[in-house]
């Protein structure tokens, strides 16, 4: 079997400004992850004390250090800190609300001081992963995306984790305007394999109308990081251009008026091929991490076991010992 | 007597596809939204500085939305929270060299509501305690510098700048704001009654109400169950919560554990010939299995059914 | 060790909470996720059994379709019977014959598949009984002796789970109860939650009474009953003036069981059946039964399991 | 005139719902406050069913007359009608299931019928609303002598409760056995018009295919009652006939599937004119109830607003004007 290893994001917990803040709220995240049978988490990040996962100097303070969080982590059956994902376009009040593209060069060393603190407390958690949004919507930035620029910031992040033992993973989500097989080749041969991995995100791709089969086995050796998740919906009709996307096309504002995209595996509507694309990161020597998500739940906790139960039993047979071969009647 | 001015706080919280999600979610759960709060006779709206430019991204603009608002009953946008509830390099009252920063952000909020309806801007003066502490005759003077300085921008622009107090933030005993009233000018900065953060915090809202009735522009009618006789509001990161052992301090007035004397504010305010707007806000009502729609309904019955029958000149 | 999920659940639908047995998805979806969270099977109403027929066709085929989820079996079934003095009241002894009659058929409907025990209520809501004597304790005890005949025959253990507001709850009641009943023939089911907000000590009373044991309702409080709420008309399960919630699952802040001090005791005594967990009413406060079913699982797995092994170690 | 009053039904999605006194507090306050001046309420057996029946009034509210105060306290003028499923059966008197279409059950649904009729007069009520049969897959057949029976029965239940002050109301639904066999037109010709109303739920028609309108607009003396919802979808494919489709059609939503069968008035979705319902009403001299539903609501206090917006905004401007 190969090397690679599945963790969990937490997001898709806090699903309204104020839930998800309280410790045992987190602490019964953890606990539901760790007995569906996931022993890592990925972290996002955030703004503001609620947020409180998701700000270095919060998650100091919620546990008394990071060495705190690790070891309530372990209390609860989670072994690692997977990854974090950050958009370096996402304002935050700890940094004065800056607004910044990584498209335009003009900021990106606000973009590296940004990180910074990030790349700090990753160190700290024994995590070696960063996942940075690679880009802002295409309908906010507009037709004439300069990728060079793009590619330029990525690198001097990336630069700047690979110093402190960190790889970083560029996401590409549906709403990039990078997000076809094209946008991902272009911004990939414009980036040193060195300093910057793919991250492979299975629903984004299938919105974006790609197979992501096939995306995996094109990059094969650039990916250093997967988010598996499903989706029941394809963006036909390039919705991800609406300037206001993000409620627009993935909330449903507008156009086929589809409030959730997102599920997690085995409905019969999925179009994502779980276990194919685990059985091309299993043929590749892929040793980084395959993180589940919850993404769009109206229930985190029921799609987290969903998620175990599939993988289990139908898409990846080294998840559980116990492995079933077919779905079950109906 | 029928008060005509009931206004309502943008917070709410409703179910969706995705799970329980702000109604700015999508224009369709937006509409849903207001045809609720019109149906219960709200005509006042409320709503947060920062949300704003979602609302300007759901209906075109923040005059659009303000016009959706009037279709809907409201006479319009009444009124603009904004805060710093967490200090930052960019943003602490009680540090001077943050000072220009914040002005300049409200001369951007003041600059967006330009036109409408809206009377008031409603601060949080202060960050959390505990970021502030120890909390000094001169950290509250550097604060009052601030918006005694922002309330001179607002003033000609016909809106009043107007203080409201968190039982968590860095001015919050009776001597605290008597200090910052005192280094106030009144006619440049006001207070704002929350009915129940006064109350958490061992300030009788009534006492200051009756105090500082000059320089009072609203309320927040809302209600608790809780005095933090803990020291909770130095909880960090946060004590609104993540306070040990209380997880909800927030509940709409009429609920029988409450502590708030509704009635004998009414009485205060009808006795006292105020003429604002009344604003009815439900922070983290969704807490413990609770729900925006229901509370929001709970607590406008108690104003037509209770408060209404409230009289003025008792005793 | 083996854990079993009693099937209290409900879920968000387009159309409001529903429960599991809603439809084909729903139960779809319920039993992978107590899978997914290593239960190893599956409790049940015998209730359940006109849905079953309906939507199954047969008991044992929905026991193959819990079994195509990844769960071993149906391990036991609770009869929640609606008492009434009239027809249906184990103290009053003209009902019996109906009640008799009642289990021949329960029985027979449910032959299709081995069950470990069916779980019983032994008397009627405490209100219905009161004042409780010895004398009506004594034909309650004396009707689950015939129930235990019957369903041993059909190869079941007939057990009793004693709710916090039946009528045999109070210590004293209790011993009255298991004098006067056959070991050979009624058993004794252990709801630790029930027990505790009771006032009876749930390790004790299982202690007393390990040999007669056959299953347990691991389940939490955060409240003992101090103010009559058990005899509170018409309700107390729902309506109690004590709390609007009554059960929490374990692993939980605020729980009262020593549960860690239950499992030392489970080991103990060489009780070698099946586990239960219970979560009765989650949803209540902003509760959520997918959530409590993990957070349990992982509290039996995490805590209590290696208690187990400790105490086997001794 | 028109009185509008709101259905509590949805408030009980599950048993183990809607059991303390606070739910109920609330429920009848959101309603209140939403427009509406009445509450219909849906029978009920057991312990948890507080609001289920006399009985249990009396176990909670001391009796029918204390309910009624509670139900004032939230400054509701009345209970407007009362649903009753005679084959529902009730613990508190050990009743088995009464089908109307069994002569032998004709004195128990009378018994119950008029045991709630007598308590709906105490809280200020006008109308028993009642499901006159069992549903089509339990009933596929429908022939005149089980036509006769069943009216009779409603006959014998109208004569019952009328000198109480109370009007029967036979409301249809989209699952019933009145679906197949025209058998709603046979059953209303059977029926003495002097004694048995009808109840027109706009959902139920619209679902069921039928045009709630033409019904008012054919039979207006015979409307005793008016249950305005919405639906989304119409069972053309016949999946009423299903066994336990109330199980698996109406919740479960059937093949199609349809997720939620009933919708808030006036949303676009909706197949139903509830303008046009009113209008006809009106036209008519409609002078009765007209609850209003949550049915199949996630979340009754948003669709009790929602419906109180459109009652505010479009269906009283239409009253008013007449």
């Amino acid at each position: 079997m190969s090397g690679f290893r599945y963790s969990y994001a937490l997001n898709q917990w806090r699903q309204s400004p104020t839930s998800f803040v309280r410790l045992e709220d987190h602490e019964r995240a953890f606990k539901t992850l760790s007995v569906s049978g996931f022993r890592a988490v990925e972290l996002w990040a955030g703004t503001g004390r609620w947020s409180n996962l998701g700000r270095p100097e919060h998650l100091r303070l919620n546990y008394g250090s990071s060495a705190g969080f690790v070891g309530r982590l372990a209390e609860c059956g989670i072994d690692a800190v997977s990854s974090l994902t950050w958009d370096p376009s996402a304002p935050a009040a700890e940094e004065g609300f800056d607004l910044r593209s990584t498209s335009r060069p003009a900021d990106h060393a606000r973009i590296l001081a940004a990180v910074d603190p990030y790349l700090d407390l990753l160190t700290e958690l024994g995590c070696d992963r960063i996942v940075v949004r690679a880009t802002e919507p295409a309908g906010r930035i507009g037709a004439d995306l300069d990728v060079g620029a793009v590619a330029s910031v990525l690198e001097r992040i990336g630069s700047a984790a690979k110093d402190r033992g960190v790889r970083l993973a560029a996401d590409i989500d549906c709403l990039s305007p990078l997000r076809d097989a094209a946008g991902i080749a272009s911004l990939l041969d414009s980036t040193d394999p060195d300093l910057v991995d793919l991250s492979l995100s299975t629903a984004d791709l299938v919105v974006a109308g790609e197979d992501p089969v096939a995306i995996a086995r094109r990059h094969v050796d650039r990916i250093g990081h997967v988010h598996l998740k499903d989706s029941h919906f394809v963006d036909s009709e390039n919705a991800y251009l609406l300037p206001g996307a993000e409620v627009d096309m993935l909330q449903g504002n507008a156009g086929r008026r589809i409030e959730r995209w997102f599920f997690e595996f085995g409905s019969e509507a999925g179009l994502v091929d779980a276990a194919a694309v685990l059985g091309v990161l299993g043929e590749s020597d892929y040793s980084g991490w395959v993180v589940l998500e919850s993404d769009q739940s109206p229930e985190p906790a029921t799609s987290a076991m969903l998620n175990a139960w599939y993988l289990t039993h139908i898409a990846a047979a080294g998840f559980r010992a116990a492995a079933r071969t077919e779905e079950p009647a109906r | 007597m029928t008060w005509k001015r009931w206004s309502y706080m943008d917070h709410w919280i409703t179910g969706t596809p995705q799970g329980p999600r702000q109604p700015t979610f999508n224009r369709n759960h937006t509409e849903r939204y207001l045809r609720q709060l019109e149906t219960l006779g709200f005509t006042g709206f409320d709503t947060f500085g920062f949300t704003l430019p979602i609302y300007a991204s759901l209906y075109g603009s923040v005059p659009a939305f303000e016009r959706a608002l009037q279709d809907h009953g409201f006479v319009g946008l009444t009124g603009v929270f904004a805060a710093y509830p967490y200090a930052t390099d960019f943003a602490a009252p009680h540090r001077r060299e943050t000072h220009d920063r914040i002005f300049a952000d409200f001369e951007r909020t003041a600059a967006a509501v330009d036109g409408l309806a809206v009377e008031n801007v409603i601060v949080m003066p202060t960050n959390t305690y505990f970021q502030v502490e120890p909390v000094t005759d001169e950290t509250i003077k550097i604060t009052a510098e601030l918006w005694n300085r922002v309330g001179a921008m607002l003033a000609p622009r016909g809106l009043n700048l107007t203080c409201h107090f968190e039982f968590w933030g860095a001015i919050r005993t009776e001597d605290e704001l008597a200090l910052f009233f005192e280094h106030t000018d009144p006619e440049l900065v006001g207070f704002f009654c929350d009915t129940a953060q006064h109350t958490i915090a061992g300030v009788d809202p009534l006492a200051l109400f009756r105090r500082y009735r000059d320089r009072c522009r609203g309320f927040h009618f809302k209600d608790t169950q809780r005095v933090d006789d803990f020291d909770a509001y130095r909880t960090a990161p946060d004590a609104e919560l993540m306070a040990t052992g209380v997880p909800r301090w927030f509940y709409e007035m009429g609920t029988p554990e409450g502590l708030v004397d509704f009635p004998a504010l009414m009485r205060e305010i009808l006795d006292s010939g105020f003429d604002g707007w009344l604003t009815v806000e439900h922070d983290k009502a969704d807490l413990g299995g609770g729900n925006f729609a229901e509370a929001t309904a709970v607590a406008k019955w108690y104003i037509d059914n209770v408060l209404d029958s409230v009289r003025g000149g008792a005793a | 060790m083996k854990w079993s999920y009693m099937d209290h659940w409900r879920s968000p639908s387009p159309n409001g909470p529903i429960d599991q047995w809603q439809t084909y998805d729903s139960m779809d979806r319920f039993l992978k996720q107590v899978a997914a969270v290593g239960y190893d099977a599956i409790d049940t109403f015998d209730h359940r059994y006109f849905t079953i027929i309906d939507q199954y066709g047969s008991v044992a085929n929905y026991q193959e379709f819990v079994q195509e989820r990844g769960l071993e079996r149906i391990v036991n079934t609770f009869h929640a019977a609606a008492y009434d003095q009239r027809n249906y009241a184990p103290h009053i002894a003209s009902t019996h014959d109906n009640i008799l009659e009642d289990f021949r058929v329960t029985m027979d409907r449910w032959s299709g598949i081995q069950l470990d025990n069916i779980i019983v209520m032994p008397a009627t809501l405490y209100y219905d009984m009161e004042p409780v004597t010895e004398d009506k304790i004594k034909t309650t005890a004396e009707l689950w002796n015939k129930v235990g005949a019957i369903t041993l025959d059909a190869g079941v253990k007939l057990t009793c789970h004693h709710e916090f507001f039946c009528g045999i709850q109070s210590k004293e009641e209790l011993d009255t109860f298991y004098a006067y009943t056959d070991p050979a023939l009624v058993n004794l089911f252990v709801d630790t939650a029930q027990h505790c907000i009771a006032s009876v000590d749930p390790v004790e009373f299982y202690e007393k009474y390990a040999d007669r044991v056959t299953g347990f309702h691991f389940k939490d409080t955060r409240h003992q009953d101090l103010v009559g709420d058990y005899r509170r008309r018409p309700d107390a399960e729902l309506m109690g003036t004590t709390t609007p919630r009554w059960f929490h699952e374990m692993g939980d802040e605020g729980g009262l069981v020593d549960f860690e001090a239950f499992m030392r005791a489970v080991v103990r005594n060489g009780y070698d059946g099946w586990l239960s967990v219970e979560h009765d009413k989650a949803n209540k406060l902003g509760g959520d039964h997918a959530e409590s079913t993990a957070i349990a699982r992982w509290y039996a797995k995490n805590v209590l399991e290696k208690v187990a092994r400790e105490e086997a170690a001794k | 005139m028109i009185r509008w009053s709101y259905a509590i039904n949805q408030w009980k999605p599950s048993f183990d719902d809607f059991t303390r006194r606070r739910d109920h507090e609330r429920a009848l306050r959101v309603i209140s406050i939403s427009g509406f001046t009445g509450v219909e309420l849906t029978t009920g057996t057991g312990r948890w069913e507080p609001l289920g029946n006399p009985d249990q009034l009396a176990a909670n509210f001391g009796s029918a007359a204390g309910f009624a105060d509670f139900v004032h306290d939230a400054a509701l003028e009345a209970v407007s009608s009362w649903f009753f499923d005679p084959l529902l059966g009730f613990r508190e008197d050990l009743s088995g299931p009464a089908d109307p279409a069994d002569p032998a059950a004709h004195d128990s649904v009378v018994s119950h019928a008029t045991w709630f009729a007598e308590a709906l007069a105490e809280l200020g009520g006008e109308v028993l609303v009642v499901r006159p049969t069992a549903s089509a897959w339990q009933r596929p057949e429908l022939d005149d002598a089980v036509i006769d029976t069943i009216a009779a029965c409603w006959n014998d239940v109208g004569r019952a409760i009328a000198p109480l002050g109370i009007r029967l109301a036979l409301h249809f639904d989209f699952l019933s056995a009145l679906r197949s066999h025209d058998g709603l037109e046979r059953l209303l010709a059977a029926t003495d018009p002097a004694l048995v109303g009808f109840s027109v739920d706009t959902g139920e028609f619209a679902a069921a295919g039928l045009d709630p309108v033409a019904f008012i607009e054919a039979h207006p003396d015979r409307v005793a009652h008016v249950q305005l919802k919405n639906a989304a979808a119409v069972d053309d494919d016949d999946e009423y006939l299903r066994r336990n489709a109330e199980h698996h059609v109406k919740k479960g939503g059937g093949e199609k599937p349809v997720p939620r069968w009933f919708l808030e008035l006036g949303v676009a979705a909706g197949i139903v004119d509830a303008e046009a319902v009113v209008r006809a009403l009106v036209s008519h001299g409609y002078d009765g109830w007209v609850t209003v539903e949550s049915d199949l609501s996630p979340h009754p206090p948003t669709s009790a607003m929602l419906n109180g917006w459109y009652l505010q905004h479009v269906l009283q401007p239409i009253t008013a004007a007449s």
